[in-house]
Formats: C-alpha cells, sequence, structure tokens
C-alpha cells in the first residue's frame, strides 16, 4: 500500500475545506464594499467602492510581498521573517491554501478602517494608510496571537499566563486593530461637515441605499461560516477517545455559535433600539447583527452554544453604549465601524476569557487531547489565566496600534493629504475625484413612464 | 461498510495455524486494519460534514436572495419594511428553532406527530445528528417564514409580523417537516418501524411541500384576511399592477435563490460518501453521482420553466418580462424540489413546463378572484409546490427510489413508470395533510391578529408607505440633501409628496397582466 | 495508487506457505485489503465530487455577476433588457447545453473535430464522466454567451439575441472546446493518441481562449456589424461617455466575478484527490497544492491589473475611476485563466501587469476606430485573453506543466522558461483557430440578421430605451408612481446634467489628489 495514500486523503480534504472557506472569506470583501456603499451618501458611493476594491488589490500584493512572511515566517516571537513573496511554499506546515485563507483575513482589516474615514479622506492617504495596515501592523499582530511562536499564542512552546490568548478567528487580531485604526483615523480627521449643527447637535446622515445595506449584511453574514468555522484550518481532525467526534463537530458547532451570537445581538438591538428611538429600523439590526458576529468571533469555537447568546446580548448593548457616547463626544464614524469592531471586539476577548469551556479549548488548540489540562473561562471555573491573558491581548493590541497608525494618520494630516477641502465634500468625492457619479439614471427625453402611457403615445401619433 | 472492514485477531489466528508466532502475526495485521478502517471512518466524517456544511451555507444564502427579491419587488416606500422582515425571519429563526424548533422537528425518540428532545441542542451532538445537521435544517426553517412575508407585503404590521413568523418557524414548520422527515415522522418514506403510509411514504426530497407549500399556504390565508392592498383593483373591479421599484434586485434575488438551491437540493441528502453497492453499474457510480444529476434535474426545471414563461407571457402579455421569467424559474424550482433526486433529466424538463403554466393559471386565477399577493408566493410556492408532490408521484423512477430510499425493497414509486397509485396516493395525502394543517393553525392566528387589528396597517401609513411612518425613513436617498434646504434631512419630501396622499387608483391603468 | 492497493490472493499464497490454512489466511487478508481499496476509492469519488460540485457553483454565480455587471454599466432605461438576456443565456443555454452542446464538446469516443455522444445526457453517467462533470461544463458554456451579450449591449433586438445565443452556447462554443479539452480534439494537451499538436499540444487550462475569446471576438463581429450607439460618437467623430447607471451594480458584479473566478480556474482540475508521486517535494505536495496555487496566481494576476489600470488610468485621465479598476481586474482574471496553473505566483504579476496596458491600447484603439462595446467586452475578453494564451507559451514552468498534464515527459514548455518555440507555437495556433473559426461562424450569422433587419432595433426604441419599448418598462420606480404628476418616472435631475452631453474630457475635472 502506497505510504502516503492517508496523506492524500487527509490533505485534499482538508484544501477543499480550507479553499472554499477562504472564497467565504473573500465573500465578506464584497459585503463590505456594498455595506460601506449604501451606507453613504450618495455622492461618495463610488470613492468608498474603490476603497474597497483597492483594498483587496493593495492588500493581496503587500501581503504577498511580505505581510504574510511578517505573519507567518517562524522566527522570533515579536514578527516573522520567512517566506518573503512565497518562497519555499508550499512547505510542510504552510500550502497555498493557508496563505490564501490568510490574505482573504488581511484584506478584511483595511475594509473596516475605511468605513469609519468615509465620505472625507483623501484617495491618496487611503492608499497609504491601507498599504501600511495590511502590510505591516495587521501582520504583526495575527504573528503575535497565531503563528506557532507568537509570545501570545495559545500555539507556542511557551503560554503567556500557562495559557495563552485565545482569539480563535480574530475578534482581536482583525476587528479590534481594525477598529482602533479607524478611530484613531476618524478622530485626527473630525466630523463630517454638517454632522453635527451650530449647537453641537448630531444631524443625522442617513446612508443613500438602505437595500445595499443589506445585501452587505447578508454577504457579511454568508462569508462569516467562512471566517469562524473556517478557521479550524483542517477538517479530518479526529478526537481521540471520542466516537465519532472530530474537528467536524466543532466546526459545526462553531457555526452554531456564531449564528446565535448574531441572531441575538440583532433582536435585541431592534427592541432596544424600538424601545430607545421609537421606530423598527433595519440599519441598527444590521448593525446589531454584525456587532453579535463580531463579538462571537474570538470564542466561537471554545464555548457552549448557550453562551453565544449571552455574548450577543452583550454585544448589542455594548454596540448601543459606544455609538451614544460617540455622539455625546462628537465622534464622526459613517459605519460605526470603530463602535463595532472595536467595541463589541473588545467584548468579544473579555467574553472568551469569562466562558471559554476546557473540553473546546483541548479540541480547538490540542486536537482534542484527554490527559492535559488548559486554563479555561474564568466564569465556568477555569482560573485567571485566560482571562488575564485575554486582557493583555486588548491592551497590547490598543497600543500597538495606536503607536503605530496614530502617528501615521497626524503625520498624514501635518502634511495635509488626509482630508479633502470643505468644498469637495460639500460636492462629493465622486465628482471630484473620481470622475462623476454612481449613478446616472437619467434620461435624454421625457419618455413616457409605462408601458401603458407608450402604447398610448404611439396611438396619438 | 463496516463488517467487511473489521479485523479481529481471533478471526484470523486460526488460519494462520495456533502458534505463539501466529498470535503477533495476527494481532499486528489486525492492528494496522483497524487503524486502517478508523481514518476511514473518520474520512467519511469529515467528507459529509463538509460538504453538509457548505450546501448549509448555501442555502443560508437563498435567505439574502429573498431579500433581495422581495426589496425589489414592492415599491420603494415599503423597502425597509420588508428587508426587515427578512433579516428577522433569519435571526428570529436562528433562536427559536434552537429553543424549540428543532426539538420538535427532530427530537427522536418520539412520536409520529411531534419530536420531544434536544430542546436548546441538550445532549447534543448525538450519534444521529450533529450540529453541522441542525445548521443545515435551522437554513431551511427560515426559508419558509420567508415565503410568507411575501403574500403579505406592503400592508402588514410589523408586530404582526414578528407574531406570526415565531409561531410558524417555530411550532407550525416543525412539525410538518418532524411528519415527512424524521424518522419517526408518521408520512416519511424511511421510517424506522418499516410501518410506512400505503407501504410507500411521502417522498417529499427537499421539501416542495414542507418549506414551500406550508410557506405558500400561510401566506395565502394572510393575504386573503387582509385583503388587497390600496389600489391593486380600481372601482370597477379591473386589476391594476403595482410594479416593484427595481427589476435588478429582483434579478440579483433570483440568480442568488438558484444559486442558493444548489445547496437545497443536492444538499438533502445530507450525506456524499457512500456507494450503492446492489447497483448495477460500475463502482464510479454512487451517492456522489446522484447528487450530481439532482443538481442536473434542479437546472433543467427551472430553465425549462423560464423558458415556457418567457414565451408564454410573450403570447398572452405582447413584451418580454424580465420579472415574469424570474418567477416563471423559481416555480421550475419550487416543484421540482420534492422529486430532484428520484426522476431523470427529461422528466425534469417535463415538470418545469407544467410548473410555467400552473404558475401562469393560478395568477390568472388570482386577478379573477381579487387576490392580491405582492411577491406571487402563494401561487408561485403553494400552486408550484402541490404540482411539484403530484409530479413526484408520476414520474418517480423505481432505481433511483430505492436507491435514495434503501432498505425497503419493492416498495412503488411513479405511476408513469409502472409503479403503480400507492405513491401517488401517499403524495395526495401530503397535499391535503399540510393544507388543512396549515389553515388550522395559520388561518385563526391571522384572523385572530385581524380581530384585534394588529395585522393591517392604517390607509394613512399605507399610503405614505410604512418607511417613513414605522422603519425611519426611506431605503433610497439619491438626492443631495446639503444642498442648502432647511430640512432635517431625512425625509424625502422630493420624492414623496407627504401632504396629499391621492389614491393611487387614478393613475395606473391596468395594462397588463 | 490502484495498483499498490490491490491484493490478490493467489499473490499472497507462497509467501504464506501453501498450506491449506494459508489460502483461507490470503483470501482472509485480502478480501479486508479489497474491501479497504473499494472504500478508498468512494473516499476518491465523494471527495472528487464534492470539489467540483462546488466550484460549479461558483462558476455559475458568474452568472449573476455578468448580470449584474451588464446591468450595471449599461444605461437605466436599457437595464431590463440586458438582465433578461442574462437570466436566458443562462436558461436557454441549460436546455440546449443538455440536448446537443455537451454531445459536441465532449462525446468521445469522437473525431478531432466535434463529438457525438451523450445526446440529452443519454449513457449517463459513464466512467468517464459524472453528472457533476456535466453540470460544470455547462456553467462555462454560459458564460461564453454571457460575454458577447455585454459588447451588443443597448441596441439589439431580443430576437436576435436569442438566435446568436442558442447558436453559440450550443454549437460554435461547443466544438472549440472540443478541440482543445476533449481528449480526442486536434489540439488538446492531453490527448489520447499522444499525438499532439508540434509534440506539445495547446494548454488553455481554463479557457482564455477557448471562453474568453470565443466570447469576445463573436462580440466584436456583433458590435462592428450593428455599429455604435446612437450619441457615442458626436458629429465630428469625437467620443462621448455614455456612462453606466449604477457603480453599485458593477462593483457587485466584479465582486461576485471575482468570486466565482475561484471556481473557474481551480476547479478546472476536476480533481482534487490525486498525489504527485513523482515530485522532488514531501509528501504533501500534491494536486491539493496545485489547486491552491492556481488560486494564488488567479488573485496575483487580476489584483496586479487592477493597481495597474488604477494608476495607469489616473496619468492618462485625471481621476481614479472605480469602473476602470473593476475592468482591469477583470481583465487580469482573463488573461491569466490560460495559465493559471502552470506558472509561478511571480509571472501571475507581470501576466497582470501586461494585460491591464493590452487593455488600455486596445480601448484606445475601440474609440480611434469608432468601434462602440458598452462594456468592453471585445477588447477585454477578446484582447486579454489572447495575451494570455501568448503568456502560457512563454511563461509556463516545467514542473507544473508535466505535473498538470502528465504522461508526457519531455514535454515543451514556456519559451522564457527555456522550454523551446513549440509551445508558443501552438498557442498562437490556438489563437488564430479561434478568431477564424468564430469569425468563419459567427460573422455570417450576425451580418444576416442584419441583412434581414433582425439584428438592430429601430431608431426609436434605442431612444426610448428597450425596457419601455419591448420589455413593459422601466426596471427603477424610486418614485411614487401614484402622485399623478406629468413628470416622466425617474428623472434624477439634480445628480446628473441631462441636456448636454458632453464629451467627457471636459466635463470631468480632475479636481483633486
Amino acid at each position: 500500500m502506497d505510504s502516503s495514500w492517508e496523506a492524500s486523503v487527509t490533505d485534499s480534504i482538508n484544501a477543499i475545506y480550507l479553499l472554499f472557506s477562504a472564497y467565504l472569506v473573500f465573500v465578506m470583501q464584497l459585503g463590505f464594499s456594498m455595506l460601506c456603499a449604501g451606507s453613504v451618501r450618495a455622492k461618495n458611493a463610488m470613492n468608498i467602492m474603490l476603497t474597497n476594491v483597492v483594498d483587496a488589490v493593495v492588500g493581496s500584493l503587500s501581503y504577498y510581498l511580505f505581510g504574510f512572511a511578517f505573519a507567518f515566517g517562524n522566527s522570533n516571537p515579536f514578527i516573522g521573517a520567512n517566506f518573503f513573496a512565497l518562497k519555499d511554499i508550499p512547505s510542510s506546515s504552510y500550502d497555498y491554501s493557508f496563505f490564501l485563507y490568510q490574505w482573504a483575513f488581511a484584506i478584511a482589516v483595511a475594509g473596516i478602517t475605511s468605513g469609519s474615514i468615509a465620505e472625507r479622506t483623501q484617495f491618496t492617504a487611503y492608499l497609504f494608510f491601507s498599504f501600511f495596515l495590511t502590510g505591516f501592523v495587521y501582520p504583526v499582530v495575527a504573528h503575535w496571537l497565531w503563528s506557532s511562536n507568537g509570545w501570545l499564542s495559545p500555539n507556542s512552546s511557551y503560554l503567556l499566563f500557562g495559557s495563552g490568548a485565545i482569539d480563535f478567528a480574530g475578534s482581536g487580531v482583525v476587528h479590534l486593530v481594525g477598529g482602533i485604526a479607524g478611530f484613531w483615523g476618524s478622530i485626527i480627521e473630525g466630523p463630517r461637515v454638517g454632522r453635527f449643527d451650530a449647537f453641537g447637535n448630531p444631524v443625522k446622515m442617513r446612508g443613500h441605499n438602505a437595500t445595499l445595506v443589506v445585501l452587505g449584511t447578508f454577504l457579511l453574514w454568508f462569508g462569516w461560516f467562512g471566517f469562524n468555522p473556517g478557521s479550524f484550518d483542517k477538517i479530518l481532525v479526529p478526537y481521540p477517545h471520542m466516537v465519532d467526534q472530530g474537528n467536524w463537530t466543532s466546526v459545526g458547532r462553531t457555526a452554531v455559535t456564531t449564528t446565535l451570537a448574531g441572531s441575538t445581538a440583532g433582536i435585541v438591538t431592534l427592541f432596544g433600539r424600538r424601545l430607545l428611538v421609537g421606530h423598527w429600523d433595519a440599519m441598527d439590526v444590521c448593525n446589531g447583527v454584525i456587532g453579535g458576529f463580531v463579538a462571537i468571533t474570538s470564542g466561537c469555537s471554545v464555548i457552549e452554544p448557550w453562551a453565544a447568546i449571552v455574548c450577543g446580548f452583550c454585544a448589542a448593548w455594548v454596540l448601543i453604549g459606544l455609538n451614544i457616547l460617540g455622539l455625546k463626544f462628537k465622534f464622526d464614524d459613517p459605519l460605526e465601524a470603530a463602535q463595532l469592531h472595536g467595541g463589541c471586539g473588545a467584548w468579544g476577548l473579555i467574553f472568551t476569557g469569562l466562558f471559554a469551556k476546557e473540553e473546546f479549548v483541548l479540541q480547538a488548540y490540542n486536537s482534542g487531547k484527554t490527559q492535559t489540562t488548559r486554563p479555561s473561562g474564568l466564569i465556568l471555573g477555569g482560573g485567571w489565566g485566560l482571562f488575564g491573558a485575554q486582557i493583555v491581548e486588548l491592551l497590547s493590541i490598543v497600543v500597538w496600534v495606536s503607536l503605530t497608525m496614530g502617528p501615521l494618520f497626524y503625520l498624514l494630516q501635518k502634511l495635509g493629504i488626509l482630508r479633502i477641502s470643505t468644498d469637495e465634500e460639500v460636492a462629493g468625492l465622486d465628482i471630484s475625484s473620481h470622475g462623476g457619479y454612481a449613478y446616472d439614471a437619467s434620461q435624454e427625453e421625457s419618455g413616457p413612464r409605462f408601458y401603458g402611457e407608450y402604447l398610448r403615445m404611439q396611438h396619438q401619433s | 461498510m463496516a463488517s467487511a472492514m473489521t479485523c479481529s485477531a481471533a478471526d484470523l489466528l486460526p488460519h494462520l495455524g495456533n502458534s505463539a508466532n501466529a498470535t503477533a502475526a495476527a494481532e499486528f495485521i489486525c492492528g494496522r486494519f483497524t487503524a486502517v478502517s478508523e481514518y476511514l471512518s473518520n474520512t467519511t466524517y469529515a467528507v459529509d460534514s463538509t460538504y453538509l456544511l457548505f450546501s448549509a451555507y448555501l442555502v443560508f444564502a437563498m435567505q439574502l436572495g429573498f431579500a433581495m427579491l422581495c426589496a425589489g419587488s414592492v415599491r420603494a416606500k415599503n423597502t425597509m419594511n420588508i428587508m426587515l422582515t427578512n433579516v428577522l425571519d433569519a435571526a428570529a429563526g436562528g433562536l427559536s428553532y434552537y429553543l424549540f424548533g428543532f426539538a420538535f422537528a427532530f427530537g427522536a425518540p418520539s412520536n409520529g406527530f411531534i419530536g420531544k428532545h434536544f430542546f436548546g441542542l441538550k445532549e447534543f451532538p448525538s450519534q444521529s445528528f450533529d450540529y453541522s445537521y441542525f445548521l443545515y435544517q435551522w437554513a431551511f426553517a427560515i426559508a419558509a417564514a420567508g415565503i410568507t412575508s411575501g403574500s403579505i407585503a406592503e400592508r402588514t404590521q410589523f408586530v404582526a409580523y414578528l407574531i406570526y413568523s415565531s409561531f410558524l418557524t417555530g411550532f407550525v414548520y416543525p412539525i410538518v417537516s418532524h411528519w415527512f422527515w424524521s424518522a419517526d415522522g408518521w408520512a416519511s418514506a424511511s421510517k424506522t418501524d418499516g410501518n410506512l403510509l400505503f407501504g410507500s411514504g411521502v417522498i417529499d426530497f427537499a421539501g416542495s411541500g414542507v418549506v414551500h407549500m406550508v410557506g405558500g399556504i400561510a401566506g395565502l390565508w394572510g393575504a386573503f384576511i387582509e385583503g388587497p392592498r390600496i389600489g391593486r383593483f380600481d372601482r370597477i373591479g379591473r386589476s391594476v399592477t403595482l410594479r416593484g421599484h427595481s427589476a435588478s434586485l429582483v434579478v440579483l434575488g433570483t440568480f442568488l435563490l438558484w444559486f442558493g438551491w444548489y445547496g437545497f437540493n443536492p444538499g438533502s441528502f445530507l450525506t456524499i460518501l457512500k456507494s450503492y453497492s446492489d447497483s448495477t453499474k460500475g463502482t464510479y457510480y454512487g451517492q456522489w453521482s446522484a447528487i450530481g444529476r439532482t443538481a442536473v434535474t434542479t437546472t433543467l426545471a427551472g430553465c425549462t420553466a423560464a423558458l415556457t414563461t418567457l414565451f408564454g407571457k410573450r403570447l398572452l402579455v405582447g413584451h418580454w418580462n424580465v420579472v415574469d421569467v424570474c418567477n416563471g424559474l423559481l416555480g421550475g424550482f419550487a416543484a421540482i424540489t420534492s422529486g430532484c433526486a428520484v426522476v431523470e433529466p427529461w422528466a425534469a424538463i417535463v415538470c418545469g413546463f407544467v410548473a410555467a403554466w400552473v404558475l401562469i393559471g393560478f395568477n390568472k386565477l388570482a386577478t379573477k378572484l381579487k387576490y392580491d399577493d405582492p411577491l406571487e408566493a402563494a401561487q408561485l410556492h403553494g400552486g408550484c409546490g402541490s404540482w411539484g408532490i403530484i409530479f413526484t408521484g408520476l414520474f418517480a423512477k423505481k432505481e433511483y427510489v430505492n436507491e435514495v430510499y434503501p432498505g425497503f425493497p419493492n416498495r412503488p414509486y411513479g405511476l408513469f413508470m409502472g409503479g403503480g397509485r400507492k405513491l401517488l396516493g401517499s403524495q395526495i395525502i401530503q397535499i391535503l395533510v399540510i393544507i388543512g394543517w396549515v389553515s388550522v393553525t395559520m388561518g385563526p392566528l391571522f384572523f385572530l391578529l385581524h380581530k384585534f387589528k394588529l395585522l393591517r396597517i392604517s390607509r394613512e401609513d399605507e399610503t405614505a408607505g410604512m418607511d417613513l411612518t414605522r422603519h425611519g425613513g426611506f431605503a433610497y436617498i439619491y438626492h443631495d440633501e446639503d444642498e442648502g434646504s432647511s430640512m432635517p434631512g431625512f425625509k424625502m419630501t422630493r420624492i414623496e409628496p407627504i401632504n396629499t396622499p391621492t389614491p393611487d387608483h387614478h393613475h395606473n391603468r391596468s395594462v397588463a397582466v
């Protein structure tokens, strides 16, 4: 019998799983661009969509050339230094499909930030920060948490607090990074013209197309099935001493927890906003659903389904609270990206420290070994090790992103290439930098409106 | 698989001679075989889970398709409302199906009427069900409520929507799915105790009845009790077309539904790694081929229905209409859903052809009876769904039925294929039972809501559009609101005449139908 | 795999000593091995089918992408028309490919020119083809017609569309795919009789030529014979940009196409469970790695082309334009499609870079020659497709070519990689043959339609928009149509100046950045 048949079967099944998960994660980029496009005013739609396309495009080149190397090269606990431009890939540890999957994650980060600074940022500034964020800031964080020798990683030989931080699919690595970067960008730029009136009262600036927002939200939901369950990387990993169970069980459970957290957050937001504002708002529900997903992303694989409901419930209130706080401090974020991805992401990290179940932690990080023990959620009696590591992760991400992205935005601002002029902002970015508006529904002549009118005109003539 | 691949040292030992060396050899050889068979069993789980999970994701994409289809088919002033209901279907459905819906549907062991285990996914995963199965069934459950929301669009209070949606997803639908899909269900085609209805059981493979008819009949009662939208029929009773606001969204939604249907129908096999050992064909033929065939029949039925509708409507109405074609396409899919796994590709063409005419006929009937359904959901999912169930009773092929529902040799199959009337009889029972059950549960619910004035919105709300009155503003702002008007930004004064909401039957002439 | 895993009792017997017990032992052991190897063969079928089916679904999603891209790129008044053609591509294509298209393309055994089995999926599934393969090829076939519909958008009669579409999908395209992809095709790189063209055969892995050039060249003839849209060039011959009505739909379509391309290119391997046994790398390297690499090269080529277009157009035109970037992206994909499986990732960057300039150049040329193609389909799919074919002849890597097209050691590979001119020669032959064949078939067809006045719509229809005259109304009704104003339906006067379609270099100021 060929010695490698077992490896062939395993590798090909895992490759199918990872590749199609990567494709789903890629769909999130489409979801982001539709969400962003619908959430801004019509005069800036071309701009925001271009930034989303460029995210994917710039991100893939920079991630190919060095981002992946920084993130997954194995050198020191802080930053990687192998695999530049996919040299020596495939290796026994990383295949092309793994690169593709990580690439799809990397481009999502810049997409989050672009929402925060939408409608008032110069396109050149966008190119700079996108390149820097995807090529350097994000990969370094990913290296800390996800590479096998990162200093926060739950897989490395040296575990922080004997535990390592559990950020399974990236509440911190992806969402918090994108959210904090957006927070600084948005703070430094200041609110959009007309967002707060002379007395400092907020003026609602609604996006131009709610259908696109719903479309984007559903596409993100669809993509999240690749984001969270896909982060297992491999599906054909049996758990020893468990009949019929393996990664396939955990993958299914992860999909279920993800769904429940998002659903709960959406419903809580619906009723919460109904009480606070007085109408049933589809946009708020969409944001609530996404907030729930962001929060569950960290712990999705290591918690029970009922805990996901708790997670979603709190995430909705975190989002509502931060939005109120944002208005109070005259912080303007067209897509609520800093509140949503930053706030709910941070809550997700803490949540994992509270509710992680030891059995599932072992399944996710030790292939289901039964002899060992690991710290798990504080509320479930797993000690302070994991909770401490989660807090350390939270703080170090906030500090790292602030130290890198803050000065960058500040510098761009000083050089005058961050914000557009007021005239251009009022006129809209599309007409000033992108050659025209996104929609051109005008007709050259005043034609009939309905088939009936047309027929009648035909009759008359 | 198991029997031929297990290897016990005790069985092998006698053949090797009972020496000490032989014992070691037997244990060695059998140890290897055990390892291999364990590995293969794990492989099976992994492959089947991968298949089922990605199918579930595709079915979930149908919810997006529904949302876009509904949004495009209503008038711009009600877009936010209908999209909100679609998002909530998915969200509220997720919770209610987790808490009790799945338990009602699949909580075996139980009785033939309703399941009673796995509330809140307790004692999950079990030997028979994994999480991926729950996810797949959840995606089905939310589809049913989505269908109904189309029927009662543009005139229903949001609260009524919340109530009926949780009742449908949490109770009415799970019980129907228990009857026909659970191994305990009284009408299931693969009942574990072998006591099949008419010796046949009902073949509703992916849910023409369980999903589409349930949604369609519920919508029928809702729309019937509410009555037509204002302006849908003018004073002398002529039909006035109230066109949806965006054909692009309709096409987008249709294609997404088509895309998702590849999870809905072929995915209903649940597993892919299964050989059909007693097949006369070679080893290349197995469940994977049947799955491919199911995808092909699905495609062909939809395509035929679309083409038939295109030319049929061209003859009847006089222009080529993309929205009609999209509805025809979906009608074909709804019809083939019942029999997709057990019919030949050519039969799928027959199915689609008839489905198109069923839809056209029901639409004519609806106009005649002054029944108003903004998305034609009752006609499409109810009508074409019923036709699909009958179609299966006529065209199910013996060989395929035995492969897909194994364990009962000599079971009845399609009437036209020479399989007797028993299957057709079961199928007709299914139609009647579903109509009865949904009418008995959803009819009174809608009637009560109506009596308590919770069902229909006020006349003013309907004329102004629900987005403005209930949902905080319209869905679209293409005009630049910054141009220095003193308005607070989110009213679309230029688009919507807020002062004089004139009844619309003055301006829409009934041209087409 | 097979040979090492079969076990016959007769072979094992001598090793065990020829006693009576030994016979039983040998049979026992070999019986187990046979079961295992059968099971593994089933696993292989299941894994490969899962892979191929989901790839086919992704490729199908491209049809949705095309529909949205086309809809966004035309003017609002023709949206219904273009979307209907896209829906019909899929629907009519499904029937014609089922009835005869697949037979023409893959009906082996046959001659080098056209296939002749499997009409109506007769005798299906066979040892070599399963239903999933049919579904996958169908998804490819409908893509080709979709490309052409972009070129002739906004001015073509619907009947002409029906005729050319069925001719292209049912006859022209299948024959080309027979030549290059069927094991019998005269130019195939994996011909069963081993008699390869120039000892090399044409490497068109996923169809830069077979799909994209065929669609592009057909579009070129259609658009050329019809002439430009009214108003596309003003009286003194200057080009006037007729912008599409919705950039959102263009971006949506582009991303969906990108998504679908992951089924198109990596999916063309058809199987995933295959080890490259003679590879110098470890056992971790096999077809699954090659598939991952293909996805990476695809991504990189598209991204490079998009970035190049972004900066190139910024320099040439002066603003950052998302629609141009989208077209650049698609150009990169169309180019890499031919060689995606046999080139290194760095070469993909070269491919994308050149593809962007090819597209920009062809667009300039088209403007100069007053050739009007609303979606740039001929330039994009024809031009970048040709470049992609040549690119493969230059950059194909020896090792990868041998892995992907096994069985012919020492076959030629890319010129720049030291593999000689033979492959490049075959590739150029492919370009010429495709141009010739499509011109000979589609050119006369379009010309005949033109002569019989079935091709182009009347001047009035074109000015009013086809949606109104042929498809029963416009795609969008954002205004409340009930208000009885005398306004025509959905003007957005405040956004776009309607009266003076000025040449685009006048009214697009390059202000910022």
